[in-house]
């Protein structure tokens, strides 16, 4: 039995939305089953605040029993609930959420990523600055801890120089109207545009970025914010804008392995639209677990024979073989996407260049886990 | 008469006596409800001296739950992870003085301000000042910023041991039980008559001779101080708090149980506090649509039983 | 012109009506007389629908008045000036005038603002003041000239003169008389008996909510039981 | 006898309106004097301006050789002044009892006594008793006040000065809305303070204040234009012309 | 400093401005003038932001969609009016807070399963998609400039038939007496339902007009109603002026404050610093200009002229 604990309600419900339509297709091809046992999630809401979402994880460990916890979108809930699930002996799995902190000084040998530490990706983007030759860059992110994480990712890698950063209002009642930073930017001189706008904020960004008529002046990169969940918004809504803007990921629809082309085209079939990363972990995370259990042969009760079977990451990702680092965050590869139109006409992404192979997060030296 | 009462009373035992049950049953989930029910009821009872006796209308109660979650957090975090010597602690009795000294120091500078002005401004301006502490732990980074701050040690108080489940509700129960009695005692006294005449009628209070200020202001500090006390609780029951539980919202919550529950009665607060909680609790894990039913329930309540929930039982 | 009969009125539960009938003449001056608490203002009430009534009717030039909205049994022309003046606070004196009044078909209008300016003229120089800013007395003023303004069939003042001055009072009295012969009908509560048993010659007293005792001026002179028992005086 | 207040100049100007102009007043400790004039001849003012709602702009208030003038309000009901409201002021929500209750110095002076219910029970209840039995209010002792008619909110106003004890007593139109006979009552309750309390009634009703008042000033646009004794403003010319009418 | 960037960041404060004040004087005139707390008005705003864009999908046309949504958000108000908010005008302010807080919860969760969580973005017609060449380097796009010019005309016809025009007058009187009103003939309720819908309107118009630079997203109104509660509360309640007044410094301080704070404080303290108290500072800025000047302005800039 899984505890799954997404954003069903707030706008932020679009991501929960695609993660549950994982998470069922990922049960429908296997038969709700692992090897032979049975697997039952049950989908918590946090209301995409941290403390409701400790709630519910209590709920889920307390009323309902389940035997491994799995899910989470947001650093914050993470954070929050991270006690109450390794404090009750049980594994927790984040299929999104990937906090510094839970990379070094928290870590835990029960807490396994099945995506990515948040400083990974913008560290892959700063690469691909160096590499298509960026000189100046105009940074722009929300003000609470991942947007924080995202900028000091780039710091990272980004050799040249930063002329302009907004941090902007967040939480409940974020800004969404950008018009005074875009006017900064466009003035600025940079060569390039990085943003960090996840969830629904997305929408909103990308397109004044195309009312702005920013497209050719100062180019668009920027990380988990074109994703399957805006871009069908999007191109309904004709912001062609963003077609050819840069997106790094470890994973994308078009990579070629035989996992993720059942995937995506069992995903296309049923939602009618592409899967987007937070659908992809999701999957893999449920594909992850089964393996596991199928490893235990459905002893829920051998933690540590579950804890050995997860950290082989022997199961089928579809972002292709994987392994797991001292800090049981993935060692992978992360790529270059851009926007492109599909042969349907319609808009995904592509991937152009790998950009890191089997890259490992920064913080994993500072965790005690061996 | 003899009905109401025994009502009332019903409710208290089966509030206490109910979820220790559940939880020997293996249904310790209810615990932990019931726990959260009684702190929230406490903050509301906090608020319900102002709101209902007083007719001050704080929407910014939370930021005294927050202030005093993070008088738990802070001692107890540097206690773990160092730092600011004077303030790394894990007694409970500091951390309830630490929350006693700060929810009542906050609410007397903002109080001054906040007091002079009425109706709807001053629920705005209280509004204002919690969301400034909200932005303010925001941008504190070594507390977590918006991440929040889990809380690794619960408090020590001699005896008792917060640690265990049972323990905690015990605390909370009894915690909630004394500052009913002790709201009740001051809405019956001297100085809650008075309280009450300023809420009806400031100006002719003012000509009677009392400084109406300096009253409201004292009804201000105590209401915090006793949401600063629920908001120790709360921080050793969740051992985590953020800078979400300041926000407004939070503050809403809160106004609406008293709302809810019946202004100005003593049962009310925890009436709203225990169909809030319950309702949520029941509701949101039958649909996720759940605030459809909720927000059709509270337009109904207000349409048709004046007075709040407690009305129900008053005649 | 206006019948009440059989009027009943609670407060909650507890009743403050037991039946009031009442009958209005037109083209006169009728009282309501009565202790405080009787049940007067409770009556004016009951008439104009503002308080909803648990029994009775009440008809106007025949009409069936009982269930009217306040507004429609107004727009019949029953203007009133109600107790404790009720102005509107926050206009000014002259849009407090202007913006209930039913001036806009200018032919053969018995009340213009001039007029009110002119039996008033205090009003006049506080026009642009905020009603909230007028002394009692010029409170009291407005609220006879606004319900002037809407150019009634019959006027109802409750508390008519209260807080005014007794030289203001001697106006009011003067211009009701004026107002009593162009043959508006005028229903008023007041307690200067003396001037009231001048201008009027049909006297309702209430008490405890019934109408005890209906007469006119002659009579009600002469009979100083009813005055001792009901008015005590 | 002794002045128990005294005002010398006193101007207040409304935005253009002359509510008080340079006015000079000296009240008798004891005395009942009576304050009338047209309407809007600042009268309301003046009450205000002495019990420190409204400030002068210029002038100074002396009470009991104290100046009072730029004290405000709830300190001066501390000093021994207290008023009445012409537009009934009362706590609308609570009953007749708490009203009384509430104005009464002793639980004034113990306001933050948090844990008792009003200290010196038998002062207050025999306080409550007394007050509203002068006004004939003892049946509506705990009737909300939303539910008494006008006139017995108007009693209700009254008792509550009577409560407070004071030295110095502001009844603003104390008839105004009392029936006939309850105009008499309130006469004789006034005749009965007199000499007790210094009052100052401001009054339209001239039965009234032909009765009871020691002294009267008459009030005109701001201006005092005569004090004196009943029967000498009665004759008073400009009196008659400019207030009571040929009456 | 560059001044072609100030400007540009002056006409978003004004655009920002505008925006805040349909919203906000909506919530003026019931709230200021129908004594009536209407929390669930952001919910309308919302409303209107997405029956604009179901209307542009199907009619494929923006202007359309916007003139169709217009009297239909404007019927939806009126019948909130007669359904919620009538019941509720004669009790006290907490009530109406209760109810409309479950107006909300309702509104908003009719409005998912209807739309669905995502936000739906609108796409504009071309003439109103490109930008405005107003000098050599200054350009902004045209639809913000029409959202000033729209918001500005709004905003000088609230004002005039709020304060000179006869039913402007009945309002307000209706406000401080409603039986007296009626008593004098006046069909007050009517009155009230039209004000009602009226403000309904008005936010349904903002809703509309920002659809289509962030989007018909949930949640939205309940991020605009905040704003727009401070807006009315520093103008003054009931006052349309103050509510302008307000909105356009509410709008100007926020857009000013996020683009050049950060330079400010540079100048005082270590860039790192600056970078990291800029961005806590203008998330906070709007709350302490409201508590500055309601400290000293109890009753906000434009107090109404009540008791
Ligand atoms: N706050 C104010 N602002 C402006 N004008 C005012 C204010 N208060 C009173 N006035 C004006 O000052 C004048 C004096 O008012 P005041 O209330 O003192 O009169 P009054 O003598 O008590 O009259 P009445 O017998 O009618 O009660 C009036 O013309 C009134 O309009
Ligand atoms: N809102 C109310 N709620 C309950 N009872 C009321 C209410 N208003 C009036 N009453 C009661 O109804 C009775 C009649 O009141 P009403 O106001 O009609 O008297 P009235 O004859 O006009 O007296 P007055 O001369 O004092 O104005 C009184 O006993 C009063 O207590
Ligand atoms: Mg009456
Ligand atoms: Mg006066």
């Amino acid at each position: 039995k899984i505890g799954f604990v997404t954003t069903l309600t707030t706008p932020a419900a679009v991501i929960g939305e695609d993660m549950t339509n994982a998470v069922n297709l990922a049960l429908e091809h296997l038969n709700g089953k692992a090897g032979s046992h049975k697997i039952e999630v049950v989908f918590g809401d946090d209301g995409f605040a941290p403390d409701t979402g400790k709630q519910v994880t209590d709920r889920l460990l307390k009323q309902d029993k389940v035997d491994i916890m799995a899910g989470y979108i947001w650093s914050h809930v993470l954070l929050a609930s991270r006690k109450s699930v390794l404090d009750a002996g049980k594994i927790l799995i984040s299929s999104n959420a990937g906090p510094s902190q839970m990379a070094s000084k928290l870590c835990h040998e029960n807490f396994f990523s099945a995506s990515w530490q948040n400083d990974q990706t913008p560290m892959a983007m700063g690469e691909v600055f160096n590499k298509v030759g960026i000189k100046s860059l105009y940074i722009m992110a929300p003000n609470y801890a991942a947007g924080k994480d995202m900028v000091a990712g780039i710091e990272r890698t980004f050799k040249g120089q930063v002329v302009g950063k907004d941090l902007t209002k967040w939480g409940a009642d974020a800004q969404l109207d950008f018009s005074a930073e875009l006017a900064k930017a466009k003035v600025s001189g940079a060569d390039g545009l990085f943003v960090f706008y996840p969830g629904a904020a997305s929408g909103a960004f990308t397109k004044q970025y195309h009312q702005a008529g920013l497209k050719d002046l100062l180019p668009l990169y920027s990380v988990f914010t074109i994703d399957g969940i805006s871009l069908p918004k999007l191109q309904a809504a004709n912001f062609s804008g963003i077609v050819g803007s840069k997106v790094t990921q470890q994973w994308d629809p078009s990579l070629d392995n035989q996992a993720n082309k059942k995937f995506v085209n069992d995903f296309k079939k049923q939602f009618g639209k592409y899967p987007s990363f937070y659908a992809a972990q999701s999957y893999d995370t449920i594909n992850m677990i089964a393996s596991a259990v199928t490893a235990v042969d459905g002893d829920m009760s051998d933690v540590a024979g579950l804890r050995s079977a997860l950290k082989s990451a022997n199961y089928n990702s579809v972002r292709g073989k994987y392994s797991y680092g001292n800090n049981n965050f993935p060692i992978q590869n992360f790529y270059l996407r851009e926007v492109v139109e599909d042969s349907d006409g319609n808009w995904t992404t592509e991937v152009v260049d790998t950009v890191f192979k089997n890259h490992q997060d920064p913080f994993a030296a500072d965790c005690k886990l061996k | 008469m003899q009905f109401i009462r025994s009502f009332k009373f019903f409710i208290l035992a089966s509030l206490l006596v109910f979820p220790i049950i559940f939880n020997q049953i293996g249904m310790s989930f209810y615990l932990d409800l019931a726990t959260r029910l009684c702190i929230l009821a406490i903050a509301a009872v906090g608020l319900n001296l102002i709101l209902g006796y007083g007719g001050m209308i704080s929407f910014g109660h939370a930021a005294y739950l927050g202030l005093g979650a993070y008088a738990v957090g802070i001692p107890a975090h540097h206690w773990l992870y160092g730092g600011l010597d004077f303030l790394a602690t894990t007694n409970g009795f500091v951390h309830i003085l630490i929350a006693i000294a700060i929810s009542g120091l906050f609410a007397l500078l903002t109080g001054l301000i906040c007091l002079k002005t009425k109706g709807v401004y001053f629920i705005m301006i209280t509004m204002a000042f919690s969301q400034m502490a909200y932005y303010l732990f925001v941008s504190i980074e070594e507390y977590g910023g918006d991440d929040g701050l889990v809380i690794n040690t619960r408090s020590e108080i001699p005896l008792i041991n917060l640690d265990d489940p049972i323990q905690m509700f015990l605390v909370s129960f009894s915690s909630l039980i004394f500052f009913m009695w002790l709201v009740h005692l001051i809405t019956k006294s001297n100085f809650g008559l008075i309280l009450s005449g300023i809420k009806d009628n400031e100006a002719r209070m003012v000509s009677l001779g009392y400084n109406v200020y300096f009253h409201k202001l004292i009804a201000f500090i105590f209401s915090g101080i006793i949401c600063g006390f629920a908001g120790v609780l709360l921080g050793n029951f969740t051992t985590f708090i953020s800078p979400e539980m300041i926000d407004w919202s939070r503050s809403g919550e809160l106004m609406f149980m008293v709302i809810l529950g019946g202004v100005a009665t003593v049962m009310g607060p925890l009436f709203g506090a225990i169909v809030f909680v319950i309702l949520e609790e029941v509701l949101s894990s039958i649909t996720i649509y759940w605030h459809l039913p909720f927000g059709l329930l509270l337009i109904t309540v207000v349409l048709f039983f004046r007075g709040g929930l407690s009305s129900l039982f008053s005649k | 012109m206006l019948t009440l009969s059989n009027v009943e009125t609670h407060y909650g539960p507890s009743q403050t009506l037991f039946g009031v009938s009442l009958n209005i003449k037109p083209a006169g001056v009728s009282t309501l007389l009565g202790r405080n608490g009787m049940g007067k203002t409770t009556t004016i009430s009951s008439i104009m629908n503002i308080k909803s009534k648990t029994s009775g009717y009440v008809s106007f030039n025949g009409q069936d008045i009982t269930n009217l909205p306040s507004f429609k049994i107004a727009k019949l022309g029953i203007g009133l000036v109600p107790e404790g003046r009720q102005i509107f606070p926050n206009l000014t004196t002259h849009e407090n005038l202007i913006a209930t009044a039913n001036i806009t078909k200018t032919k053969n209008l018995t009340w213009t603002l001039e007029h009110v300016y002119e039996l008033f003229p205090d009003l006049k120089s506080r026009a642009k003041f905020m009603g909230n800013l007028l002394s009692g007395g010029e409170q009291q003023m407005l609220a006879i000239g606004r319900a002037l303004l809407t150019n009634p069939k019959l006027l109802i003042l409750d508390e008519a003169t209260e807080g005014l001055a007794p030289i203001i009072r001697e106006k009011i009295w003067e211009a009701l008389r004026n107002i009593r012969d162009s043959g508006i009908s005028i229903l008023i509560i007041d307690k200067n008996l003396k001037d009231l048993l001048t201008i009027s010659d049909n006297h309702n007293i209430i008490h405890k909510g019934k109408i005890v005792w209906s007469g006119s001026s002659a009579q009600l002179r002469s009979s100083k039981e009813v005055t001792k028992t009901f008015l005590g005086i | 006898m002794q002045n128990i207040l005294k005002i010398k100049n006193l101007n207040k100007n409304f935005g253009g309106v002359i509510a008080t102009k340079n006015l000079n007043l000296s009240v008798l400790d004891g005395d009942l004097h009576a304050i009338i004039g047209p309407n809007g001849a600042g009268k309301t003012t003046l009450v205000s301006q002495i019990f420190g709602q409204v400030f002068p702009d210029s002038g100074q208030i002396f009470f009991q050789n104290i100046d009072v003038t730029q004290i405000s309000e709830y300190k001066k009901s501390r000093l021994g002044i207290n008023r009445t409201f012409q537009i009934t002021s009362v706590m609308k929500s609570m009953t007749v009892s708490e009203n009384i209750q509430l104005a009464t110095d002793k639980i004034r002076e113990n306001s933050l006594d948090f844990f008792t219910t009003f200290t010196n029970k038998s002062y207050v209840l025999e306080k409550i008793d007394f007050c509203l039995g002068q006004v004939g209010l003892i049946e509506a002792n705990n009737q909300p006040v939303a539910s008494l008619s006008h006139g017995d909110c108007r009693k209700l106003e009254i008792a509550m000065a009577l409560a407070s004890d004071a030295k110095l007593l502001l009844l603003d139109e104390p008839m105004a809305g009392l029936g006939p006979s309850e105009t008499q009552e309130m006469i004789a309750l006034l005749n009965k303070l007199k000499g007790k309390q210094t009052i100052i009634l401001v009054e339209h009703d001239m039965d009234a204040v032909f009765a009871l008042a020691d002294r009267i000033s008459v009030l005109v646009s701001g201006e005092i234009i005569a004090t004196g004794e009943p029967n000498n403003i009665k004759r008073d010319s400009k009196v008659q012309n400019a207030y009571l009418g040929e009456a | 400093m560059d001044y072609t960037l100030l400007l540009i960041q002056v006409l978003n404060g004004l655009q920002l401005g505008v925006l805040l004040f349909l919203v906000a004087s909506g919530l003026t005139l019931v709230f200021g003038i129908l004594d009536f707390v209407n929390l669930a008005h952001g919910s309308i705003y919302m409303l209107g932001a997405f029956v604009c864009a179901s209307l542009t999908y199907a009619l494929d046309s923006y202007l359309l969609a916007v003139i169709l949504a217009l009297p239909i958000i404007g019927i939806i108000g009126y019948l909130f009016e007669v359904f919620l908010a009538r019941p509720l005008y004669s009790r006290d302010h907490l009530d109406h807070v209760l109810g409309t807080f479950g107006a909300i919860l309702v509104i908003d969760t009719i409005a998912h399963l209807i739309w669905g969580p995502a936000g739906i973005a609108i796409p504009l017609p071309n003439y109103l998609d490109g930008q405005i060449k107003i000098s050599e380097n200054i350009e902004l796009p045209t639809f913000r400039v029409l959202i000033i010019i729209v918001g500005l005309l709004a905003a000088f016809g609230l004002l005039w038939l709020v304060n000179f025009t006869r039913l402007g007058m009945l309002i307000r009187a209706g406000a401080s007496n409603r039986t007296m009103v009626s008593a004098l003939g006046i069909d007050i309720r009517t009155l009230f339902a039209i004000v009602f819908a009226i403000g309904a309107t008005l936010a349904g118009m903002a809703g509309m007009l920002i659809a289509p630079i962030t989007e018909a997203s949930l949640g939205m109104g309940n991020n605009v109603i905040i704003t727009a509660f401070v807006v009315i509360i520093v103008g003054g309640i009931g006052s349309v002026k103050g509510a302008l007044v307000a909105a356009l410094l509410i709008g100007l301080i926020d857009t000013l404050g996020r683009a050049f704070l950060d330079d400010f404080f540079k100048i005082f303290m270590s860039a790192a610093a600056a970078e990291n108290s800029a961005p806590a500072i203008s998330s906070m800025s709007i709350y302490l200009i409201m508590a500055l000047i309601l400290s000293f302005k109890p009753n906000g800039l434009f107090p109404p002229k009540l008791r």
